[in-house]
């Protein structure tokens, strides 16, 4: 077991499976640096720190920096990976899916089934995501609400130095299409990552905390909020039990719901706003699949329908907390039915 | 370039599969055989014969809503698609895609494809591929989905990165409705791409020999490493933009004049025949061979067995 | 009360807004149809044939055929909306979104939070979608999941021809964006249309059929299904409560609350697959805030978890429909808590 | 072109003011003063001032990532800019956009943009509405903007549709980490341009004269109704791409020559001055002046009232 950052393990986690696999490709904006710069190649290693050294390694013929062209990046990804090759495409924030959409949704996604189950596209697009950075409306926002909804993609958003090694080797070596998340504010995040082979199977929920009282579903950053109130509500005897699902698509249904079942209560925390989300898409699973164990309203910490503000105190007020799930919970634990 | 008597029939006999194939269909259509939105290859033959006929397995296409000319030239099987036109589940793609969404990558065919421009950033991808191969991609477009920014960027991205891919806009003059001289803002989309910075051609998309010629050119060009090429064939599509179009945008005898004047099949038979390379008896034994491949593949085609309900949730994913 | 198609009540009201406010522009591709072709301008007036004879009448300075170019479609009618024009842009199939989604979502929707609250973009996307066609995976999608979860846009999902005139006149008025949504099918769907100024203002739903069992929510396609569902349960002497929603954003929150307080249970039909959608987002609605009178689970029947397939069988496999609609009705009528 | 004293007095005060605002942003950044991504401007002045100083409050431009520059050129409040740029609720945007957004419709500044390549379409709409006024839209871009479709897109629709629409590109030679020579794939960006049918020109953009006249000709070439233009200027960027950037990527001495050689601010002063236009007293009276202004706006900023949870909800829509 080594301690590392999670920028570090997206890293090292991508060296071990080139060296592993030469047909791994990687292609992005930057992702090298320095191109063309008369102090580069490789001046920089990826804005965020997660290709360093990559290409020195690999070459420019795998470790490919392109122009500021989103849709070309998904769709030479793409068409690498229906040829042979498998692809990691960065995406260098999440927001920018809205420039090349149509490449992951009506491309990517759909290749195997509208051809007929004949075709494999191995491919990762990883896209860092989230608020926390100040960084105002276009570079602060979580997209997993519009690609869980996406058939055909897989959805990966580890919390965890850990998880983030095994969900990204299985991602690299899934034969399917995965969206990879990774919070901007988890980056510098450090823990214990296994040593070796390590592959974590999608569609498994990690138990963070153990409790009977109310069930609290999160991924990413709302993880560790969670578990901060989980702390605080024990101190008045509430027991948390906290799933972090660490992949929206495919969904641990079974984990969710033998949660609920044994807590009655349901309390979900995601990062996007209210309308059509995640959050929503795990309340109608309960309300559908364990109604009768419910013995209170299912809620909600989300940000609201606005986007994500500029000033450090509207991003604060935005943003899920800590506090405000505990306030959830406690609500929930005080409900009686009318 | 002196082509064997083989080729010369081969391609032939392609040019009139696509012809026939695209016929019949506009018949079948119109007898509410097939649902969906068809866009018929007719008339644009020499293109993508010209092109394909250079073209082996590991050389990668990829097409447009108006494919199965590409398909059936880059050898995707003529029964599949027929089948896969009809909704059947042993169509090319199970009856998932049908018309816009023929592939088979076992021929190096990487789909027609619904969304205009999307193909181009596609055959990029390809292109690097092909590049570890010493092989091409081909991105076929229009007069259209040249204006689309998914277009120039692959253009842009493939000259950045001196990928093998070439090009191919088929200019027939129209997106949908619009004329080409309307959409096109530059003198001509040659010039536009000749300024990204990669060599840039045109040539007469109603002669297979021009079409492939110059593809000759093209494709030993990428091949020396050179990065990529375009090139922009002038031709002409004979049916509407899609089955049911009343075509109004069309000028007065249009039709009968590009259909008289302007057919690479007849253009194709006429230079044979003229050149004594091929006997027009020899010609006519390949359109009756085609005719009845057709008329085999619409039947069985009508015969095939039909998709079940629990085939919708399949082959959404390899595992899930 | 004249009684038309929708497809001419699109067209007609666009031409009444834009007799009546010269500032009123429209683009898209093929709009106008024939420009730079030997049988143009107008030959066509829009391939659904919704704004035939405008081009003629308000000139190419108003009616703008574009090359294919959603991005620069949007961001043209975007521009155009915040210098004081009123711009309506129509993408001719909703599935086009992802190649200008950025353009909707980070910009369209963001200008007026993000400018201050200074700004005003009265622009109205229209956006043709839907299956019902055999139009195959990339032509036959539903898009509201995705807009409904941005904040800064009002969605709007008209079922009949009178609310088609309705809607859309408040659409053109709204000094808010709004994405108009029109089902293809429901083009040739013949009905009654008020004569004269007609606006209905959006977050109002329609009340389609009374009952006091089920609570059925719906828009679009999926309310024809719902009443034919509905009449056949009538039968069997259960009695629907069908919501048409009109908008999904904003929503009328107090119709469906209302509603299911008063049958305890809810039913909601959706084009779209299940997750991330809108049929979650009102289940979760209900989950939260009338939990009290859920008498059973609540139940959605939507697409599944695939893109839309190509053949006849597959399709209509793929859809909802009136027997889906029923059978669930009959569940949820006979479920008891465990 | 022979500008008043006036004029010359005005654009130096207009260049300078952005000089002096970025270097402040620059040092309170580094203190921690400042939250989000900041992208400065500095050394490019000219080229903002070179374009903005034709154009009137219904003139329009949009902007980038990197929009201090164009917002103060084009005329918005500096005071207010502080103030957004801190978080506070008066500012600009009441705090919700920050740098990455600035905006003020009021001056016909449509917006810094945090996507590259958002703007130029936007350009396009706003450029409908030139014509029709008589004015002109312009769309600021940088060298790896010019590369996103949405650029490319909004260049063909403005000559399809034949708009007052000038594309600045400002080429300071790189797009974050990486040079321009690796990422435009073609000869030079102003080739691309002018092949997508638009007049399109060069000018040095470290020399306000050559900016403000070569934009003079465009604009009067674009309100004769010749359709689009572009101009692409040669400038520097005189910080790191975006604040906390270490430029690994720049040649060793890179940055002193450029500060030493190529300041638009000190070629501006020593032009003028040798050419006995203006007195560097006279410019040495306007230094103080923005020194002091931009000290006022800074100490103002952080007095300003801040944002409370409640304004998160309000202006997502007029009416909801
Ligand atoms: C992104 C996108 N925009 C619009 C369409 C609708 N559409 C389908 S084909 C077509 C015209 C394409 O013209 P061109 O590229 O010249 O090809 P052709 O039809 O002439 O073969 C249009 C506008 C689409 N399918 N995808
Ligand atoms: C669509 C999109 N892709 C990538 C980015 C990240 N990004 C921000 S600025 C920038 C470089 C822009 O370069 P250029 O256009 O030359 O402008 P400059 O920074 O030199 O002013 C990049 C890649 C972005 N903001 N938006
Ligand atoms: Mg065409
Ligand atoms: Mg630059």
């Amino acid at each position: 077991m080594a301690i590392k950052m999670i920028r570090d393990v997206i890293r090292d986690t991508i060296d071990e499976e080139m060296a592993r696999d030469d047909s791994l490709i990687m292609l992005g904006e930057d992702i090298v640096g320095g191109n063309g710069a008369p102090g580069g190649p490789e001046a920089i290693g990826g804005i965020w720190g997660t290709s360093g050294g990559l290409w020195a390694k690999y070459g420019a013929d795998r470790v490919i920096d392109t122009p500021i062209s989103e849709s070309a990046i998904i769709g030479a990804a793409a068409g690498a990976a229906l040829t042979g090759k498998r692809a990691i495409a960065e995406i260098m924030f999440a927001d920018f899916i809205g420039v090349c959409m149509d490449q992951i949704w009506n491309q990517v996604a759909k290749f195997r089934y509208m051809f007929g189950g004949k075709t494999t596209c191995p491919l990762v697009i990883r896209m860092p995501y989230g608020a926390g950075f100040n960084a105002a409306p276009q570079h602060s926002q979580v997209i997993h609400q519009f690609v869980t909804a996406m058939p055909g993609l897989k959805v990966v958003m580890p919390s965890t130095p850990g998880d983030a090694k095994g969900l990204l080797t299985q991602a690299i070596r899934d034969d399917d299409p995965v969206i990879f998340l990774e919070h901007k504010a988890l980056y510098g995040v450090k823990g214990e990552v296994p040593d070796g082979d390590y592959v974590i199977p999608f569609g498994h929920a990690r138990q963070v905390t153990q409790g009977d009282d109310v069930t609290i579903l999160a991924t990413g950053m709302m993880v560790g909020f969670a578990e901060k109130a989980a702390a605080e509500l024990a101190q008045d005897g509430i027991g948390c039990d906290i799933l972090d699902l660490r992949t929206t698509s495919p969904l641990d249904e079974e984990a969710i719901l033998d949660s609920v079942e044994r807590t009655g209560r349901l309390l979900i925390v995601d990062e996007a706003p209210p309308r059509c989300s995640f959050a929503t898409d795990l309340s109608a699973l309960v309300a559908q699949k364990a109604f009768a164990s419910l013995k209170a309203p299912i809620d909600m910490v989300t940000a609201p329908h606005s986007p994500v503000p500029f000033a450090r105190e509207l991003e604060s007020a935005y943003l899920p907390s800590p506090d405000k799930i505990v306030a959830s919970a406690v609500k929930l634990m005080s409900y009686r039915r009318g | 370039m002196q082509l064997s008597r083989e080729a010369l029939i081969r391609a032939y006999r392609q040019m009139k599969t696509i012809r026939l194939f695209e016929e019949r269909l506009h018949d079948e259509i119109a007898l509410g055989e097939i649902a969906g939105f068809t866009h018929l290859y007719a008339g644009q033959e020499a293109c993508a014969v010209g092109v394909c006929e250079h073209l082996g397995p590991t050389d990668y296409i990829i097409s447009t809503h108006r494919g199965h000319g590409h398909c059936i030239a880059k050898g995707c099987d003529v029964m599949a698609m027929m089948k896969e036109i009809y909704g059947s589940r042993d169509g090319l793609c199970k009856g998932k895609g049908g018309s816009m969404h023929i592939a088979d990558m076992n021929v190096g065919m990487l789909g027609a494809n619904g969304i205009v421009g999307a193909g181009a950033p596609i055959a990029v991808g390809a292109g690097i591929t092909a590049k570890s191969n010493g092989t091409v991609s081909i991105a076929f477009s229009g007069d259209g989905a040249c204006n689309q920014g998914t277009t120039f960027e692959a253009m842009n991205m493939a000259v950045v990165l001196k990928l093998p891919v070439i090009f191919v806009f088929e200019n027939n003059h129209y997106s949908e409705h619009t004329g080409e001289a309307y959409a096109v803002g530059a003198e001509s989309m040659t010039a536009r791409s000749a300024a990204f910075g990669m060599k840039a051609i045109k040539a007469n998309g109603i002669d297979f020999f021009s079409v492939y010629d110059a593809m000759r050119e093209l494709i030993d060009y990428c091949k020396a490493g050179n990065g990529p090429a375009s090139i922009e064939l002038d031709c002409e599509r004979f049916y509407g933009h899609f089955e049911g179009d009343p075509q109004r945008y069309r000028g007065p005898g249009e039709l009968d004049r590009i259909r008289e004047e302007r057919d690479c099949l007849k253009t194709f038979r006429t230079k044979v025949t003229e050149a004594k390379l091929l006997e027009g008896a020899e010609l006519d034994r390949v359109d009756a061979e085609v005719s009845d491949l057709i008329d085999r593949a619409v039947a069985e085609a009508k015969q095939a067995d039909r998709p079940t309900p629990q085939d919708v949730l399949q082959d959404v994913y390899i595992s899930y």
